[in-house]
This record gives structure tokens, C-alpha cells and sequence, in this order.
């Protein structure tokens, strides 16, 4: 049973109360069958409240839920065929980002991921899903071999955002992730990128530069942690609620902002409840994408990614 | 004189050519008001590093730099301007995109309201073309006095106009940054600003046209991690800090005390990530030789 | 099954393809002694990791990878060729190219012909092309029975030929490399294979063909420092020493200690040089994975 | 005074000699100039004798000559103007690579070299002259850069060969060098590659895949420091003499084998006894070979250094 949130708990007691009647109907042999189904409806509609009305900070809290499928969950189910690619080739192998080749629906692709763990143990090993540069290093490396076999690349985003410690610093975050930017921004391949968790900052960015930017329905994708937001704001991190709703930062909130082309529907109460049908919706609207992005030249796909980018972000001008 | 630039291995400083002309930048249509702005209250400010109490004429008269121990104190993009660019060589571009309210941000408004009171322009970006000692450049200047130079939409459309520009014109960039990272208030549109600029810079790469990306005191997080570190050439002023992640962020949820000097433009050189440690003062003459080097279709003096 | 892939984090060990044949290699000029020659004395052999006894008859026919701790011993070139091709497939190519003893090296005439004898082959290297679960691809194999691998003008230009070939079949190259270094004995014209063989992979990167460099048990110095490196992918076997400079060397020059398992295969993995550790008897099938992801205007079933 | 070897005492002698004779006439008045002169001629010829004949072993010592001309000392010889850039933006600053932008001759050219200290503090800061990968990636992007503007390639060949550490292993020394081949194999601006000192190994050919190959006259350029090959062959470092002869490593031979284009005359008694003199020489036949490379297109530039490449190393091919 997946741990279960506050805002899930009427849900849960109607489901129990439902239990117990079906239990005390069985024993006493009484039919109670009408009220059983009478309390299932209104558990089904409760549900539809809760679930279809979730809250910002409702949303960050599934999406950080510790056992959402990350992508070695996605992997064998979105795919035929998988090699894990290792290292970047001049320092480490970053297992806070996961890549390699993958057969996609029988297509060749690249594949690169952000990868939290599900437990301590495994968090620590990956640095809860924080890249080093050596990480966004060993993506690009992959990448660039994507352009140079003219194979699609798909991208995973699932973190809270780049390492922040001085390791990072002296191996140069900053230029890790600017060269990924660079380098995704100039490719001849489709580029899908898809946020499955957490899209923390420029750590998430660093992945984000596809033609397609695709949403789950309850993750999200921030400029900056809304915990880090109320404190900057309101000096209190406490706030958190408010700066997730004031950063409008939900897969419904970039669709309509002009960042996410399409939100991906998750099972009720989100992906942990169903990580199969999850991955179906993944792989179908993925999969639409992939089709239409594979009509395009090579020069096309270059310069229709180019005018995305620089089409994000409203501005007003005078007329001189 | 010349053979010391050989033996010195911290900075580069060139005696060759003339001592920085300070020149006033016109063209533009804002007045430059922000030296003043810059001014605290009172005549003398004490130097963070030395410790001496200086004018704040002296201060201003060597270009922020402390006369004693050549600490190097902020300084406006409009004074930095006037210290490199050629008189009346400046052509400001876009100085009148506004900045919109797309999320409807607590608070934005007001704070664009101050900041462009305080920095005296309307968007924290300064861009246009110049000549450096004759030679014709792009020029950006992030505003460390408006919102302490974060990149918002207005700011990353500016800079990737720019850069675009340069194309067209087939001239060199050169951008100061100085930010403390993207811009919270625009949320995601922020963010994807970094994209932004960076496409914009890699097509300036894929016409082979050289940017010099020059960091000053104080570049953090998605500038960083963007446009400032994709110079061909990376400059740093010396004693900037630089880095990613700011340090009282690093300590706070690392509990990782930072070493003496952690994130310094030094610091920075020696992990490899910086080209040069330029001084202020030789800033000019460094960008023009620099900018020499890659001038296409001139000659120079060539015997070869 | 197939999940355990993700999952395991040291080797990808597949299934899903059938176990390796053991294919004989055909059409080649020489007889392939090489087994033979590999057997030491006497029936049975001490494994060096486990300590078990192993019976020379079970190691050969388990590839060489010991059959309690699956370590890997090493394996000619012409075994490996067996275990990986199709049947019938190999068409050997350069082999009549003769070393010269252009230094007049002391001793060297003597060392080629030794080496000639115990790896039944007149040079280091054997070339050619077969299929691998038919696909079409170029192969290049170390020797080690031969002057430990080293790389001399003829293992050089071989190597050159071969990929040059590729290019003009737009072919993937896959080499199996194990090499003490550059040969000594031809001086700066061994160095310079290096730099010949570096040369001809920058062409094939340039028609976009595959690379796939496999290191095995050892592979240090001048190889290392050149094609081994080059791979867009690299592979490396269980618990072969791969590095650029020796650890008795090491050990020697800079009295420096290394640590317990330095060098290993797995040691150059955490380090971020080795995408894939991959045991001998799934070498054939991810070979051909790879090589069928990258098999130009080859459909897989595509649905998308 | 320089540092004096073993075989250069006769001469020493004999100038003392001189010296002695001279101060003898003057203090005694008396007219020893027949005397002095016929002794002057001898010590010219002995000089000629001396080091017009210097064995391989001997050379080994001039190049390795602690007062040796580095790097360093000839930059400002050699440019009208150095800016020197720092780092591989990856990791650090190796100091035991020097690299920057010139003005040769009034071109703009970019420079790679590596470099010795001169005392031991200077030694221990560049290791000895012996790179890391650090310092290899550095050259990399400089060299890039270089292809990238369109400038030519000056290399200066200098270390006894690549760090051997533990440290170089972990960051993939062979990666680095291999990464340095290729890349050069493949510009289309001019690379000039000169061999100033000591030419050890993989380390040096690092820098070493020029379209022409320069030799300084007492410098050498070896598959192997003497000592090792003598230690491997006769398990006797003290036959570092005779390995030294065997190796055929001097800039002549490499001339006779077709590896070097051009030796470079030193001074007598080697490059340390007149820094300018040797600048003026490596000026003059650096640009003697650019004014040729210039004229080249890219293209040319590009199949000539490759089929140069490919030429190296003989053997014999059977008809078949
Ligand atoms: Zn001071
Ligand atoms: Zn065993």
C-alpha cells in the first residue's frame, strides 16, 4: 500500500467503511448490496473531487511521492530493448542520471533520465536524483552520439534540481548544464522531453530542450523549489503552499503558459497507484510525437526547436 | 615589460596599450544616472578587502577599484560601458521592450517599479553595438541594481536579439554578467530563458563568430548556467564571485562550510573553468587585443 | 527477466538472445593453432581469482571464463573470432603484410620470429569482415600471444586498412583490443601508429559509422592512448586491466601504492571510461544489439 | 655559467687555457697572441669536433638540460603579443600545458605547449613537464578553438612524457591523449608541430599530429625514455646509452625516417647557450613552412596530414 497523503484520507475511510459493511453483510447474511453500491458511487465521486481538483502543493507532494515510478520503472515497460550507457567519459559515472539506447515502439532511440531513488540506501547512491556535472556530461556525450546516428532522443526530468554542494562547483555546474542547453538547442533529431516527477530549475532544464515538452498530469516544473520560493518571499518556508500556487507551476499551468504541448493522464491519485498504465499513456502520447517529429528534415526539426525556445516568455514593446 | 605577462600566472595585465579612455556613452535614450545611483550615503566607503577608508571620488575616479589593495567593487553596466567603449561609438538596441506580468506574481509590479527607479532603466539587460579601440562588437551589460541582474523574459529576449543581431552583422559578443540567477517572479518563463540565449549562442557559434563571455561580481545559477558559461573566451574580474549555487545555499542545505576563497574567480581558474583574471583597468585594452585576433579579413602586419 | 537488465547496475547480462554459437572461422589463409598454443602444461590450470582447479578441457569449452567465478582468462584472437561470427562468415583480410625491422633494432628480427611461432600468425593483429547474427561488420583483434599486443607498423596499418574499408562499405568497425603498448623495436615509427590509426577513426566518425572498441585483459599505453579510447561505445570484459601506464610502472616511478582493484574494468567504469561490462558469453548478442540499433535503413518493426 | 656535461670539459680546459695565457701576457707584458690564437682556433675546432658529433646519449642530456630554453622563454621571442588562456573547463588548470592565442609574425595563430620548470618549485607546479588528462583537454579545446576561427596550429613538444600517476588514471589519461590524435588528424587549419627539448612518448604525440614536424637539433622524440628500454632489454638502466642509440630517436633520424621535416640548428653546445639565437632560428623556419601551409585549402591541409600520417611506418606487402 503506497504511503497515502492527508488530502487522500476521506477516500480512504468512505473505502474502509465499505469494508466493513460487505464484511458485517457476509456474516450476518443480510443483502446490503443497494447501500454497498450507493457507497461506492459516492466513493467514486469523491474521488473524481479530490484527485480532479488537486492543489499546487497537492501535486508536488505526488510527484515527490517515494514510491512514484522513476525511470528504471518506465524502462521495461516503455521499451522492447534497453543498454544502459555508462560515464561521461572524463571524470565518473553520475548514477543520478541514467542513459543509453533503447528500441521505442521498434524505433532506435536515445534515452537519458534523472533518476531518484526509492530508498535511502539507493537515494544516496544517486544523490536523491541531484546530477553532478559529470552527470549532465555523460548526457550530453550520449546525446551528441544521438545527433551523430541521427537517432530521436528521449528525456526523462525527475529532480529536484543540479547537485549544490562544492564538489559540483569546482567541476563546474554551471557550464555542465549550459552545454547541454547549447548542444540540445542545435540538434537535427526530434527531441521529446517528457517531466515524469520533479522538475527542479535549471538541474531539470538541462533536459528540457526538446520539440515536444511533455507533462504527467501531477508533476511539475519550477524556476525554483516552492519551499526556496517562501523563504525568499516571506521569509518562512512554511509558505510553501502559497508560492506553489503563485509559481504556477502544475503540467496544467505550462500548457496553458505555452511551455508543456500536452499533459499525459495519470491513474487516479496518481502514478504509484499504476505504474503499467502509466507507462501506456506515456508510450501512446510519446509515441504520437515521435510520428509527426519523424516527417520533419533534419533542418526543420533544428529550426522549429529554435523558434519554440524563442517564442517562450511575453513581452510588451513600444512602438517608436 | 612585455616579458612579464610570460612569468605572471594570475593575471593578465598588458601595459601595451593606452589606459582605458573613460568615455561617455551616448546614443542612448535613457540618461546614464546610475553612477550616481551607485553612490551609498556619505562621502567614503571602507574597502571589504583592506579594510582603508576611501573617497568615494577616488573610488569612482578609478573605476570602483580600491586604490590601496585593487579590490573590485560593483559597478553599473552604463559606467562599465563608458570605460570600454570607443566615444560615441555606443547604439543602444531595444531599450523599450516592457516587462509583463504573466503569472501575476505577488508583488512583481512593485518590485519592477523599484528596480527600475533605483537602476534608472527599465529592464536589467543593456544591449547594443560599440567599437573597442576601432574594433566593431555586440555588447550586453546584465544591471546588478535592477533586481540584482535576475533574467527574465525581457532580459533573455534582449540578449538572443542581440546575439542574432551579431549574426546578421557578422560582429563579435561580448556579454558582462552579473546575476543572481533566473527570475522567481516569471516562474518557468524565467527558466526557459537559459534555452533561450543558449540556441541563440550556439548559432553564433555555428557561424563562427567568437563571444567573449566576461563574468563579474556576483554571477549565480541560471546565468551561469547559461550564456556566461558558453564564452569562447571566459574573463573574470579578479575577486568575483562565481559559481552556480550561491554559498550561503551551499552551507545551508549541505551543511558544507564553504573553504577561504571557495567560488572566487580564482578559485574558478584553477578548477579550469576561467581563461583569464583581468583587471579592470586593463579590461578595454585586453577585449580590444582579444577582439584583434579574431577580426576577419584584416590583416596584421603579416610577414607570414 | 528481461527486467533484470535495469536492475543490475555492474554487467548487462541479456537472455534474451541465444546462447553464442561456437562458430568456426573460415575462410582464413592460416590454420587457427591459436587454441591449441594457449593450453599450459598438463590437463588442468589454478583459477587466479577463485582458486579452484579447473580442467583445461572445461575452461576451453567455456570460452576461458571459469566456470565457479566466472573470471576471465585470456583468449586469442581467433577463439574470440569463433565465438563471435556466423558461421562461415569471416573473410580475413591484409594478412600477408610483412614487418620490416626499419631501426635494426637489436634483437628484434628474433622477437618476431618467436612471436610468430607461439601466436601462429605472421603479425599482431588480424583484420577482416564477418556478420554477427548477420550483421555486416568489421573486425579487428589484438593479439596477445604476440609480442604481448604491442602495436609495430604492420598492427598499425592493418588497423588503418581495415577501418578505411569500412568507410567505403559504410560498415561498423568493432575492435577487440589487448596491447602492453606501441613496440619498442620500431621506435617513433610505432609511436606515429598511434596517431595513423587515431587518424583513420576520425574519418569513420565523419561518415557517421559506428565504433565499438572492446578492451580486454590488458590493454595499457599506446593503444589505450589511441584506438581503444576512440569507441563511441566501450566495452570492457570482467576484470581486464585497462590503463595508460602500467601498475608495476606506476608502482616503481611513483612509489605510489594503487589501491585494490585499480585498473580493473570496473574501476574504469566508476570512473565514467567504460559504458558497458559485458561477460564473454554475452559478447556475441550485445554486439549485435548494438550493432542492429545502429544498421542504416534497417526498419525494426517500427510502429512509431 | 650553465650546467657542464661530462663530454664538453676538454673544451673548458682548454678555454681556461686561454685564459690563463692571456692574463699571463698581460700581468708579464709579454706578447703571447700567436699563442692564444692558435689555441683559440684549437678550441673552435674541438667545439666542432665535440659537438658536431654528439651521440644520441649526449643529446638525451643537452635536451633535458635543466637550463634549458622552455616554453616560457621563447614566447616572448618567438610573438609579437601572448595571451595566455587557462583550464579545460572541466576540471582544472594543468599547469604542465601552456596554451593561448599569438601573434606570429603578424598572424594570429593559436599556441600549445608543454612545458618544464626550471627549479624545482616550478617543476613540482608542472609535474615535471609530464601532463594530466586536465592538461591534454585543455589543448583539446584551444586546438578546437583554432579550427573553430579558422587559425593556425603552433605545437612545442617538451615533457618526458605524460603523468604516470594514479590520478592520471582515474581521469583517463589514454582517453585524453587518443581524444588529442584524432582531433588534430582532422583540422583543416595549419599544425605545426615542433620538438623543443624532450619528446617522450604517447605524451608527447599528444601534441605532436602536425602537417609538419620541426625538431629543435638537440632534442629527441622517443617511443620510450632510454632508461626504460634499457631496463626492459637488458634489465640494466645503466644501458641507457646504448638504448639510445638503438631507438633512433634523434631529430637526424628522425629526419632519415621520414617522421621529422626539418631539424633546427641550435647554437654550438645546444639551445641553453643562446636562447634569442635559438628563437631566431625556430622563428624563421616555423614561418618558412607557414607561408607554405597558408596556401593550402582546407581540404588540402587536412588529406596531406592525414596521408602524411598514413605514410609512417613500413613494411612489406606480399603479392598476392
Ligand atoms: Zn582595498
Ligand atoms: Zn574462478
Amino acid at each position: 500500500m503506497a504511503q497515502l497523503f492527508e488530502f487522500e484520507k476521506p477516500i480512504i475511510e468512505l473505502e474502509r467503511k465499505i469494508a466493513e459493511l460487505q464484511k458485517f453483510s457476509a456474516e450476518k447474511d443480510i443483502d446490503l448490496s443497494r447501500e454497498v453500491e450507493t457507497l461506492e458511487k459516492k466513493v467514486s465521486l469523491l474521488k473524481k473531487e479530490i484527485y480532479g481538483n488537486l492543489e499546487p502543493w497537492q501535486k508536488v507532494q505526488i510527484a515527490r511521492h517515494p514510491e512514484r515510478p522513476n525511470f528504471y520503472d518506465y524502462a521495461p515497460l516503455l521499451f522492447d530493448d534497453f543498454i544502459e550507457l555508462k560515464g561521461d567519459r572524463l571524470y565518473a559515472d553520475d548514477q543520478a542520471i541514467a542513459g543509453g539506447m533503447a528500441l521505442f515502439r521498434g524505433v532506435p532511440v536515445t534515452v537519458v533520465a534523472q533518476v531518484k531513488g526509492k530508498d535511502t540506501k539507493e537515494n544516496i547512491k544517486r544523490n536523491f536524483g541531484m546530477p553532478h556535472p559529470e552527470g549532465y556530461r555523460k548526457a550530453l556525450r550520449l546525446m551528441d552520439q544521438a545527433e551523430k546516428f541521427g537517432r530521436p532522443i528521449l528525456t526523462f526530468i525527475d529532480t529536484p534540481g543540479a547537485a549544490c554542494d562544492l564538489a559540483a562547483e569546482e567541476r563546474g555546474q554551471g557550464e555542465a548544464i549550459a552545454r547541454c542547453l547549447l548542444a540540445m538547442s542545435g540538434y537535427h533529431v526530434p527531441v521529446i522531453s517528457t517531466v515524469i516527477g520533479e522538475g527542479g530549475s535549471g538541474g531539470a532544464l538541462a533536459l528540457g530542450v526538446g520539440n515536444v515538452i511533455l507533462m504527467l498530469e501531477n508533476s511539475f516544473y519550477s524556476v525554483i523549489a516552492p519551499e526556496s520560493c517562501a523563504s525568499i518571499l516571506w521569509k518562512d518556508t512554511s509558505k510553501a503552499k502559497e508560492a506553489a500556487a503563485a509559481l504556477k507551476f502544475t503540467a496544467q499551468d505550462l500548457l496553458k503558459l505555452g511551455v508543456a504541448d500536452e499533459v499525459i493522464r495519470e491513474p487516479q491519485g496518481g502514478a504509484h497507484y499504476n505504474s503499467r498504465q502509466t507507462a501506456d499513456e506515456l508510450s501512446a502520447v510519446i509515441a504520437k510525437y515521435l510520428v509527426r517529429l519523424r516527417t520533419e528534415s533534419p533542418e526543420a526539426l533544428q529550426e522549429k526547436r529554435y523558434q519554440k525556445l524563442r517564442a517562450i516568455g511575453p513581452f510588451q514593446e513600444k512602438s517608436i | 615589460m612585455f616579458k612579464d605577462i610570460f612569468r605572471r600566472t594570475k593575471y593578465v595585465t598588458i601595459q601595451s596599450a593606452p589606459a582605458p579612455k573613460r568615455t561617455t556613452a551616448v546614443g542612448t535614450r535613457q540618461e546614464p544616472k546610475t553612477v550616481k545611483k551607485e553612490l551609498p550615503d556619505g562621502l567614503w566607503v571602507k574597502c571589504p578587502k583592506c579594510g582603508e577608508v576611501l573617497f568615494i571620488k577616488d573610488l569612482e575616479e578609478n573605476a570602483r577599484v580600491c586604490t590601496t589593495c585593487f579590490y573590485h567593487f560593483r559597478i553599473s553596466g552604463r559606467a562599465r560601458l563608458a570605460l570600454l567603449a570607443d566615444e560615441n561609438s555606443f547604439e543602444e538596441w531595444d531599450s523599450e521592450i516592457l516587462t509583463l506580468d504573466p503569472l501575476e506574481f505577488p508583488g512583481y509590479e512593485e518590485k519592477l517599479l523599484e528596480a527600475q527607479e533605483k537602476a534608472g532603466m527599465i529592464e536589467g539587460v543593456l544591449t547594443g553595438r560599440a567599437m573597442i579601440e576601432g574594433v566593431p562588437v555586440v555588447l550586453a551589460f546584465n544591471e546588478a541594481n535592477f533586481m540584482m541582474g535576475s533574467m527574465g523574459s525581457v532580459v533573455g529576449e534582449k540578449i538572443a536579439r542581440a546575439v542574432e543581431r551579431a549574426i546578421d552583422l557578422r560582429l563579435p559578443v561580448v556579454i558582462f554578467s552579473t546575476s543572481g540567477g533566473a527570475r522567481m517572479q516569471e516562474g518557468i518563463l524565467s527558466l526557459y530563458q537559459m534555452a533561450k540565449t543558449s540556441a541563440a549562442l550556439g548559432r553564433l557559434a555555428a557561424n563562427h563568430l567568437l563571444y567573449i563571455s566576461v563574468l563579474t561580481d556576483p554571477t549565480f545559477g541560471g546565468v551561469t548556467a547559461s550564456y556566461a558559461s558558453l564564452g569562447d573566451i571566459l574573463i573574470a574580474e579578479p575577486n568575483a564571485l562565481i559559481g552556480f549555487t550561491g554559498p550561503r545555499v551551499i552551507k545551508q542545505t549541505m551543511r558544507q562550510e564553504l573553504p577561504a576563497g571557495a567560488q572566487t574567480a580564482e578559485f574558478n581558474q584553477m578548477h579550469g573553468l576561467i581563461d583569464l583574471i583581468v583587471e579592470r583597468a586593463q579590461m578595454r585594452s585586453t577585449l580590444a587585443r582579444l577582439l584583434r585576433y579574431h577580426q576577419e579579413g584584416v590583416q596584421h602586419g603579416a610577414t607570414v
